[in-house]
């Protein structure tokens, strides 16, 4: 039965995938113009930022970041309610160690560049805190239970920074009679700046976190170590 | 505005082949893969339509929305898969065994590399159980 | 006075207050307790008799219960009306000529028997229940006579109907049972036929108190039904099965009242809601004299075979009655002889009540009165005899001057042979009484204490009836039956000295016909409604009980199997996909298919050049011809 | 809002509310704490009957009371107080005191009294309401109601039996509220709100519609068919026999009973109107119906040994007496069926009593139990006795006054055989009740009952058991006995009947 | 005071984060956090009865740029109501969680999922409606899967593949209309958006995406497991509001955005579907063996009575018939919520005591707690659609459109509908007669029992009676009849 039922399938699908190119044909065909690519480039420098996307990202549409970082934060909530973390991995081999030591350094100085040329190029919150996580990850996988986070407290704070931060700076605009995540002309920067900077962190928290999979506090070896400064052996 | 059309149409493709084999194979790491394909192809279409010709730049919202739908796609994958881990360890026999893949033999296909700024940490290793 | 016409309302109001402390009077549940006297005191404080230990004052209360309606008999003059709109459904109390005949002879035969009953039953079990349906019968049956309108008779009637009920099966014996069973059967047919006919005649003539001039309107319908309805009552024959069986079972003061007044009502009933004297029903008239002729000459034969004195006495009244009926379908055959005719009827029934309930109670004091046997015996068969002669109509009796009355109706009769019919008749009833006073003579008598005020009530009776002819009678009606009764006379003497010869002689007629002749037809006419009934009715009942059946094994299955994970195929991914994107596609048809998008969807699908790089190019360019529009 | 609200707006919303709100609490009242209870219990009572004697007064000087509370732009819950309603709902709340009193006797030492009483108090608002409803749809709504407070009671005692009971109770009840919903709705889409006027509002609908109106008449009827406990319709109230004696008496002689019959007699005279009614040839459909319950009715109470499930046949039948006068043309008719909505509601209630008394005090259940039970309990019997006989139709007790109305109704409609189903009712009628009063008169008691308990009371039973089926029995006398007095039943229904036929 | 829009969002976001931050003390910033929430809920909904529509952009960007908030009638009355059920829900589990481990991990997630349907209500923005979908999503699978039972984790698992897939599928219907109208916005895409295959063919794939995630029949296997098996405040909160805010949002698009394009045929289709849950889903409830299954299931057939309202008003012109149709829809909804959230919620309470919810042995568990067994009998009443309860306004009034506009054949379907949720409901409340002790007293446990009565209560008596203000928040007014 099963053989069939996948045919029926393949056949439904081909006829939706065609349905929808020719649709998108259709539209196309339409030349439906620039969309909203003149608006945003044309009113970027108000928004603080060269980098259009960025602009975009936490400017024009800051409301969806700040709910994607609760999307992010909520994964990490869902995992943690699932129980604690597994037992890490052995110890690793002096190679990796040593490959280790030089690696994680790196990636967050990495990271830290990624979050400053988002400004005016490619890069960003997201691309450091993704690096920042890479490191994370690294550290688990040579055998650190904690992944380098802090414990459990500091984690939770840590982890709610960004979206944290995000909700606070946009309460306060909005408190202060601008309105919820309307910069005032100049200090757009230097808010975006800021949002991204504790984003970034949260994310590098969150996504480490999430790669732990468990509940923290529940017996990992705690180290204290603040994300920012490398991590001893 | 053909380049359009066929990155959008490969997107789309994409998605229709996600789809497909999300619904017919029984594996959950299979569905989890071909559920990011999915995701990635619509992204694909967003991004195939911000492109405006080689002279004036790419219109940005798409790409941010892409990055936004991105970040969910990544979450919503950790709670899959660490959802799926929690299942395995509750080792009852599987009973409705159509949800859940074949529970002993979870392959570890590692994640083909995807859009390249983003190198996603999310998919963990089957540990194996340590000391 | 304003006052008097009340006492048309006490006459039947009366004897109901008094059934309550009556009924109280066998004690009540808990007769021990003291608390007894103060329940029932607490009720009748209008008696202030000291309360004996068997409290059996209660019984001579049932004494009180006719006296009111005796006092508007004698006192109140004729036409004397009292109208209580408020009371039932309009309620109008009037004396007419007639009901003051009848509530006079009514309210006399009740008082005696009531005497009788105080004291001879006293001592009886249940002695407070029969008291209690003795006074509601009496209620009934006054109310009935005093009332004009519909709703009174009818009330009346139905209480008396159902009180008489409890009287005949007093003595529980299986005999009674049944025949009171018969009774109820038949008073039941009878009050219904009666309400129909009443709903009718209430309806046609527009008022709930018909004059016979608005009677005149009536058509055949409720003719039929009053005739059908008071006929059994009254023992027209094929209807008069129930009398011989009840009056027998009944006790003696019951029987009395029975023969003697219940009866009677019926032919109230026929004078007062048919349209006698005023319009000519040649028809039913003629039916109604030949149903009386026939119970006339049935009843004779069948009482003559009987065994038991009271059963004799039951057929005797049945026809006596069916001489009434002869006069009043002649009556009503030729209204010119209404008034005569109803003063006749009257008459006669008056002299017929208190002879037949003489006689009856003669019975009972014929077994058990006592005192000194040798001298009151005698007496009691010597009173039998003068009664049985009243009755039969010799001349300076009641009998004769009632005869007298009535003889102008029968002659003027248009059927020539009538006058000698009656005449026959009554030689026959002479046959009949002789019959009764040489059974009654043969009763062995077992004697019981208490029976001197019945007796002497008995023997006021007597005197009354004795006095009847020379009180309402002229001269020239004492004469009459100076023929017919003497021969009869003369025949019954002659059969006693052949049966005194050789006793075995008649032994054979005795007892051929069981009292309630025709009775004995019902057991299998009964059983053939029976078969009839379960014959329609199968089928229908196996019907519905298969259907039945069906659906309970139905739901049974439904509910009952375990409900299984019928979702489990559902659940898996495949077929939930492929339903989910056939529902898509299935949407998009829709909306494509749609009206708004036909009729200006051809601006937007020009067919512009197409790149397709991936291998589904081909099947897409094969879509597009293809697409709807 | 704004306006004043003038105690005629309020009269009906308080009255169903007055027996609506001591209920709610009666839920919260704990279960030891009987005075409480009790006087909740009483004070809802006697506060409604005093809203119902002023209501009775403003109706008679022809006062219009009407309390609307809009639920949605064009639902409109009504309560309206007409002539007939006034009738229902003095029946209703007579008989709720009455029976309030008996069932704190009844119920003296049984578990969950505080959450029988309250569905109690919500039964009768719901009876209320019914009579009340100014338009369809609050009928519909009080008449839903009523089936979901009554479904508690039944199933009261908690045996298999009665959750069995209560269970097809509500199969019914519930198959017929839809139905009465459905046609409700349908009319509603036809015609717009359907309030209720007396002459009915339909007799100006289009030909066109008159196939429709009388499938709307039939979905109506198939909806007030099961309350009224119409032939097919009526296997619940048997069943239902498993409540105990309060609610079989007051809701399954009075209140659901005698709202399938209410509403059956306000869908022919305020809806449909009677000449509409007669011309689509509906009455002789209700008429014909109502004739076979009466007889079948009566044929199954002759084979029925249980005490009750004989009353409840005899109930089955007697209440089509009111659908028959409502399907026989002609104001006489109609006060016949209204009048005897009430008589038969006292005299069956009576009869109930008696039950409950038997039951309660002797163990007696069944007809083959009662030999002597007029030796024990003279009082009880007696009370029985009148209720039978009124129920046979032998004057002077109320029974005979309806019969004898709808008979000179029928037969001024020309419809002769009706007084044959009227004959035959009575002859069946008397089939199944004399033997019982034969048993109960006649026969020697035995030597045990089945479980005698002696209550320490003066009387026979208990007094709060004993009174109440006395009141009514003499209720039933008075009714007969001074039905032509003012004020009566028999003078209200001829009140309604007038204002029906705008005579 | 438009922006004021966001406060229902930012509020619980807010709170969720402290939550997370201190769980020692997160049931009290839950419970303060809830409080705000709903007033700031009911807040936007006063202001929308009084002055009409509220509309605003975020960031101060203008329309096609900056994400847009708007509250409508609709969205307000829906905002209401979840205000109103999360209220007591949150009140609830303050006491159900109450020392159990679980609570440090529920109230953060629950903040989440209540941020996000008031976003989903307020919306205005397409791409902002897909974040909103997805953070509802996760976190109602996220909490389903709390009590880390067997059964519980596999069904939230295949809730949130198939949450995923709807949210998918809708993107991409989302970039289609963004591919030909080049904006996200609602207001100005339905300015734009004309009867074009595009237009049509992006409807299809968010209507079917949204359809996945509201559990319309053929696709509402992933329901009755995630609902059954979730602890009972959060199934409460699954069914009565999370499965509302897809049905919400096909609503919207169905009759507002999409409106030039939707017709006839493809609204029947959602009736037939909706005909197919109704009569499925009730089937099922009756057979169900647990009681909280049979609400899941009770909730797939009155998700089905909403989308019996669809053929109706694509077959009505726009007039008070139409807007009394519509109004009618939402108040059944709003039903719907209260009812279901109170069964749900005493549910709970009884499946706590009785250790199990297999309804054959709930008897005497539901005779010795008296309010629960009442709460569960006024929300039976009302999901049945007896007359005092809301639904039966609105199935009178859905009856009353079948007839009008002809389509009879949805009658019978409501009809059997009824009789069957009748059969199921009091299935249940059978039970609570049995022979055992009379209770003391009518609430036992004030905290858990009060608010699943209250919500109970407002189904029934408060809709029941007063369904005039759900006409006047929409803005029909007091329609003549």
């Amino acid at each position: 039965m099963k053989r069939d039922l996948a045919l029926l399938l393949g056949i439904l699908l081909a006829l939706l995938a065609a349905l929808l190119l020719w649709a998108l044909h259709a539209t196309l065909a339409l030349e439906p113009g620039p969309r909203l690519a003149e608006l945003a480039s044309a009113r970027l420098e108000q928004t603080g930022v060269s980098n259009p996307v960025t602009a975009v990202l936490l400017n024009y549409r800051a409301y969806d970041t700040l709910l994607e970082l609760a999307v992010l934060l909520a994964a990490l909530l869902g995992i943690w309610s699932l129980g604690p973390a597994p037992a890490g991995y052995q110890r690793s081999g002096p190679a990796l160690a040593a490959l280790v030591d030089w690696i994680v350094p790196l990636a967050i100085l990495a990271g830290g560049y990624m979050l400053w040329v988002g400004g005016h190029a490619p890069g960003g919150a997201f691309q450091a805190g993704a690096l920042l996580g890479a490191a994370g990850v690294i550290l688990r996988l040579s055998g650190e239970p904690s992944a380098g986070l802090p414990g459990e407290p500091a984690q939770r704070w840590l982890v709610v920074l960004g979206a944290g931060v995000f909700a606070l700076v946009g309460g306060g605009l909005l408190a202060s009679g601008f309105g919820f995540l309307t910069y005032p002309p100049g200090q757009a920067k230097w808010l975006i700046l800021l949002i991204e900077s504790a984003a970034t962190v949260a994310i590098g928290v969150t996504l480490t976190a999430a790669y732990v999979g468990g509940r923290p506090g529940s017996g990992t070896a705690h180290n204290g170590t603040g994300q920012s400064r490398t991590v001893q052996r | 505005m053909s380049a359009q059309f066929l990155y959008g149409g490969a997107g789309i493709l994409l998605f229709a082949l996600g789809l497909w084999s999300l619904l017919v194979h029984e594996a959950l790491l299979r569905k989890l893969i071909a559920i990011n394909i999915a995701g990635g192809g619509v992204f694909h279409v967003f991004i195939a339509i911000a492109y405006r010709g080689d002279t004036a730049p790419p219109d940005p919202v798409p790409h941010a929305l892409v990055l936004t739908g991105i970040v969910v796609a990544v979450s919503a994958t950790a709670l899959v898969l660490a959802l799926h881990r929690r299942l395995e360890q509750a080792e009852e026999p599987a009973a409705d065994a159509e949800v859940l893949s074949e529970s002993a033999s979870a392959s570890s296909a590692a994640p083909p590399p995807r859009t390249p700024a983003e190198r996603t940490p999310g998919t963990p290793h089957p540990e194996t159980p340590h000391g | 006075m304003t006052l008097i016409p009340w006492l048309l309302v006490a006459a039947w109001v009366w004897p109901l207050l008094l059934a309550w402390p009556v009924a109280g009077q066998g004690g009540s549940w808990r007769a021990s307790s003291a608390t007894d006297g103060s329940v029932t005191a607490a009720v009748s404080s209008t008696v202030p008799i000291t309360v004996p230990s068997k409290a059996h004052w209660r019984g001579f209360l049932t004494i009180l219960g006719p006296l009111p309606a005796l006092l508007a008999a004698l006192l109140l003059p004729v036409g004397t009306r009292l109208e209580l709109p408020w009371l039932f459904l309009g309620t109008a109390l009037e004396l007419d000529p007639v009901g003051q005949v009848y509530l006079l002879f009514t309210a006399l035969l009740w008082l005696i028997a009531s005497v009788y009953s105080a004291f001879s039953l006293r001592t009886a079990e249940h002695a407070g229940r029969f008291g209690a349906l003795f006074l509601l019968a009496m209620a009934g049956n006054l109310w009935l006579i005093v009332g004009q309108d519909l709703f009174s008779f009818y009330a009346g009637f139905a209480m008396m109907g159902l009180a008489s009920y409890g009287l005949v099966i007093h003595d529980a014996t299986p005999s009674a049972l049944r025949a009171g069973k018969v009774y109820l059967v038949m008073a039941l047919l009878g009050e219904v036929s009666l309400f129909a006919a009443l709903v009718i005649i209430a309806q046609q003539t527009g008022s709930t108190e018909p004059s016979p001039d608005d009677l005149t309107q009536l058509t055949a319908l409720p003719i039929a039904l009053v005739l059908f309805g008071l006929g059994v009552k009254a023992g027209l024959v094929p209807l008069h099965l129930w009398l011989p069986l009840a009056h027998p079972a009944a006790p003696v003061p019951a029987s009395a009242v029975l023969s003697g007044t219940m009866i009677k009502v019926a032919l109230l009933g026929w004078l007062r809601f048919l349209p006698v004297g005023t319009q000519a029903l040649p028809e039913w008239g003629g039916l109604l004299a030949a149903g009386g002729l026939l119970t006339l000459f049935y009843a004779l034969p069948v009482g003559l075979v009987q065994a038991d004195p009271k059963a004799i006495l039951a057929y005797s009244s049945v026809s006596k009655m069916g001489l009434l009926m002869l006069v009043l379908g002649l009556v009503l055959m030729e209204p010119a002889l209404a008034p005569v005719g109803v003063a006749g009827i009257a008459l006669y029934a008056a002299s017929h009540a208190l002879a037949k309930g003489g006689l009856f109670l003669g019975v009972g004091l014929r077994k058990q009165a006592a005192l000194q046997p040798a001298l009151v015996q005698p007496l009691v068969l010597g009173g039998l005899l003068f009664l049985a002669l009243a009755l039969v109509g010799a001349p300076f009796t009641s009998g004769a001057v009632a005869k007298y009355a009535v003889k102008p109706v029968i002659e003027a009769a248009d059927w020539p042979w009538v006058a000698a019919a009656v005449a026959v008749s009554t030689v026959g009833t002479t046959l009949l009484m002789g019959r009764f006073l040489w059974v009654s003579a043969g009763t062995r008598t077992h004697s019981a204490p208490g029976y001197l005020w019945p007796g002497i009530a008995w023997a006021l009776l007597i005197a009354l009836v004795a006095l009847f002819p020379f009180v309402l009678g002229k001269a020239t009606s004492w004469a009459t039956n100076s023929v017919a009764v003497p021969l009869g006379v003369v025949l019954a003497t002659l059969v006693a000295l052949a049966a005194w010869r050789n006793p075995d002689w008649l032994k054979p007629l005795i007892g051929l016909i069981p009292p309630g002749d025709l009775i004995v037809l019902s057991r299998p006419v009964g059983a053939l409604v029976k078969a009839f009934g379960g014959w329609l009715w199968r089928p229908i009942g196996q019907l519905a009980a298969r259907i039945a059946g069906f659906a309970i094994d139905r739901y049974e299955r439904v509910c009952n199997e375990p409900p299984g994970d019928v979702e489990r195929g559902l659940r898996a991914w495949s077929v939930a996909g492929a339903l989910w994107i056939g529902i898509l596609a299935l949407l998009v048809v829709a909306l494509l298919s749609g009206e708004p998008l036909l009729d200006n969807g051809e601006a937007s699908s020009d067919q512009g050049g197409i790149q397709a790089d991936s291998g589904r190019q081909a099947e897409a360019i094969a879509n597009e011809e293809s697409s709807p529009d | 809002m704004s306006q004043m609200l003038s105690w005629t707006a309020l009269l009906p919303g308080a009255i169903v509310l007055s027996s609506m709100l001591p209920g709610a609490f009666i839920f919260l009242v704990k279960e030891e704490s009987h005075v409480l209870r009790g006087v909740l219990n009483m004070f809802g009572a006697i506060i409604k009957l005093v809203l119902v004697g002023t209501l009775i007064w403003g109706v008679f000087l022809g006062g219009v009371f009407e309390s609307r509370l809009t639920i949605a732009p064009g639902l409109d819950l009504v309560l309206h107080a007409d002539a007939l309603s006034v009738l229902f709902v003095t029946l209703s709340s007579v008989l709720w005191l009455v029976t309030t009193v008996y069932a704190i006797g009844y119920l003296e030492h049984s578990p969950n009294r505080s959450r029988f009483f309250g569905f109690f108090s919500l039964c009768v608002s719901a009876t209320v309401g019914i009579a009340l409803a100014g338009n369809l749809l609050t009928f519909v709504i009080f008449y839903e109601i009523l089936t979901l407070a009554t479904y508690p009671l039944v199933a009261h005692r908690g045996t298999p039996e009665a959750t069995r009971g209560a269970k097809i109770y509500l199969a019914y009840t519930m198959g017929g509220g839809v139905a009465l919903l459905v046609g409700a709705v349908w009319l509603r889409a036809l015609t717009g709100p359907v309030d209720f006027v007396e002459g009915g509002v339909l007799s100006g609908m289009a030909s066109t519609l008159h196939p429709q109106l009388i499938a709307i008449f039939l979905l109506l009827l198939l909806g007030l068919g099961v309350k009224a406990a119409l032939v097919p319709l009526h296997g619940w109230l048997p069943q239902s026999m498993v409540a105990p004696a309060p609610v079989s008496s007051l809701l399954h002689a009075v209140a659901v009973v005698k709202a399938g019959a209410f509403g059956i007699v306000r869908v022919v005279y305020d809806v449909y109107g009677v000449d509409f009614a007669a011309e689509l040839g509906l009455l002789i459909i209700l008429g014909v119906w109502a004739s076979l319950t009466i007889v079948y009715g009566s044929v199954k109470a002759l084979t029925q040994d249980g005490l009750k499930t004989r009353l409840a046949y005899s109930t089955v039948s007697q209440v089509s007496y009111i659908a028959l006068g409502a399907s026989i043309l002609g104001p006489v008719a109609t006060i016949g069926g209204m009048v005897h909505l009430v008589h038969q509601g006292i005299m069956k209630i009576t009869l109930f009593f008696c039950a409950g008394n038997y039951a309660e005090t002797l163990g007696v259940h069944k007809v083959s139990q009662m030999d002597g039970v007029g030796r024990r309990m003279p009082w009880t019997t007696l009370a029985f006795t009148v209720g039978a006989l009124g129920m046979i139709g032998i004057p002077p007790i109320a029974g005979f006054v309806s019969k004898w109305y709808l008979g000179l109704g029928a037969v001024e409609a020309g419809q002769h055989w009706v007084l044959l189903v009227l004959a035959a009712s009575t002859l069946l009628n008397a089939g199944y009740f004399l033997p019982i009063l034969y048993k109960a008169w006649f026969r020697p008691p035995p030597d045990a009952w089945p479980n005698e308990h002696r209550f320490e009371s003066r009387f026979e039973t208990m007094g709060a058991l004993l009174w109440p089926p006395v009141i009514t029995a003499a209720f039933c006398l008075i009714a007969g006995l001074l039905a032509a007095a003012p004020f009566s039943p028999l003078e209200w229904a001829t009140l309604i009947a007038r204002r029906e036929y705008g005579l | 005071m438009a922006d004021l829009l966001i406060l229902p969002v930012l509020v619980p976001l807010l709170g969720g984060l402290l939550a997370t931050a201190l769980p020692v003390r997160s049931a009290l910033v839950g419970t303060l956090a809830a409080l705000a929430t709903s007033l700031s809920g009911l807040s936007i909904t006063l202001l929308v009865w009084l002055h009409g529509d509220l509309g605003t952009v975020l960031g101060g960007w203008g329309v096609p740029l900056g994400i847009g908030l708007s509250a409508d009638g609709l969205s307000a009355a829906l905002l209401a109501m979840a205000s109103l059920v999360a209220l007591a829900i949150s009140i609830y589990a303050g006491s159900y969680f109450a020392g159990s481990a679980q609570a440090r991990h529920f109230w953060p997630l629950w903040l989440l999922l209540w941020s996000a349907l008031n976003g989903v209500f307020l919306a205005a923005d397409l791409f902002n409606l897909y974040v909103m979908l997805e953070l509802l999503g996760l976190s109602a699978a996220a909490l389903g899967a709390l009590t880390g039972k067997r059964e519980a984790i596999a069904a939230n698992l295949r809730y949130l593949l198939v949450g995923l897939l709807g949210s998918l599928t809708y993107l991409l219907g989302v970039a289609l209309l963004y591919t030909a109208y080049g904006t996200l916005d609602i207001g100005l895409l339905g300015e734009r958006l004309g009867p074009t295959p595009i237009a049509a063919t992006a409807l299809a794939l968010m209507v079917s995406g949204l359809a996945l995630k509201t559990a319309l029949f053929p696709l509402h296997f992933w329901l009755p497991p995630a609902h059954a098996n979730a602890p009972a405040p959060v199934s409460a909160a699954l069914s009565a509001l999370v499965v509302k805010a897809s049905f919400y949002l096909i609503l919207r698009l169905w009759t507002e955005l999409f409106a030039p394009i939707t017709d006839i045929g493809a609204a029947t289709l959602l009736g037939l579907l909706g005909a197919g849950a109704v009569l499925w889903g009730s089937w099922r409830a009756l057979r169900a063996q647990r009681l909280k299954l049979l609400a899941a299931y009770s909730t797939v057939a009155q998700i089905g009575y909403l989308f019996l309202f669809f053929p109706l008003l694509a077959s009505l012109p726009p007039g008070t018939a139409r807007d009394d149709l519509f109004a009618a829809c939402v108040l059944m909804a709003l039903t719907h919520g209260f009812a279901k959230a109170g069964f749900f919620l005493a549910a709970g309470l009884v499946q706590q005591k009785a250790g199990h919810d297999r309804i054959s042995e709930l008897g005497g568990v539901a005779q010795r707690m008296p309010a629960t067994t009442f709460s569960i009998a006024l929300a039976g009443s009302a999901l049945v659609g007896l007359p005092p309860s809301g639904s039966f306004i609105g199935k009178w009034v859905l009856m009353r459109g079948a007839f009008e506009t002809g389509q009879w054949w949805w009658l019978p379907v409501t009809v059997l509908g009824t009789l069957l949720a009748a059969a199921y409901v009091f299935r249940v409340l059978s039970r609570a007669f049995g022979l055992e002790p009379t209770p003391l007293q009518f609430v036992t446990n004030a905290r858990t029992e009060i608010p699943a009565l209250l919500l109970a209560f407002a189904s029934v008596a408060l809709l029941g009676l007063a369904a005039g203000p759900v006409w006047a928040v929409l803005g029909f007014g007091a329609a003549p009849a």
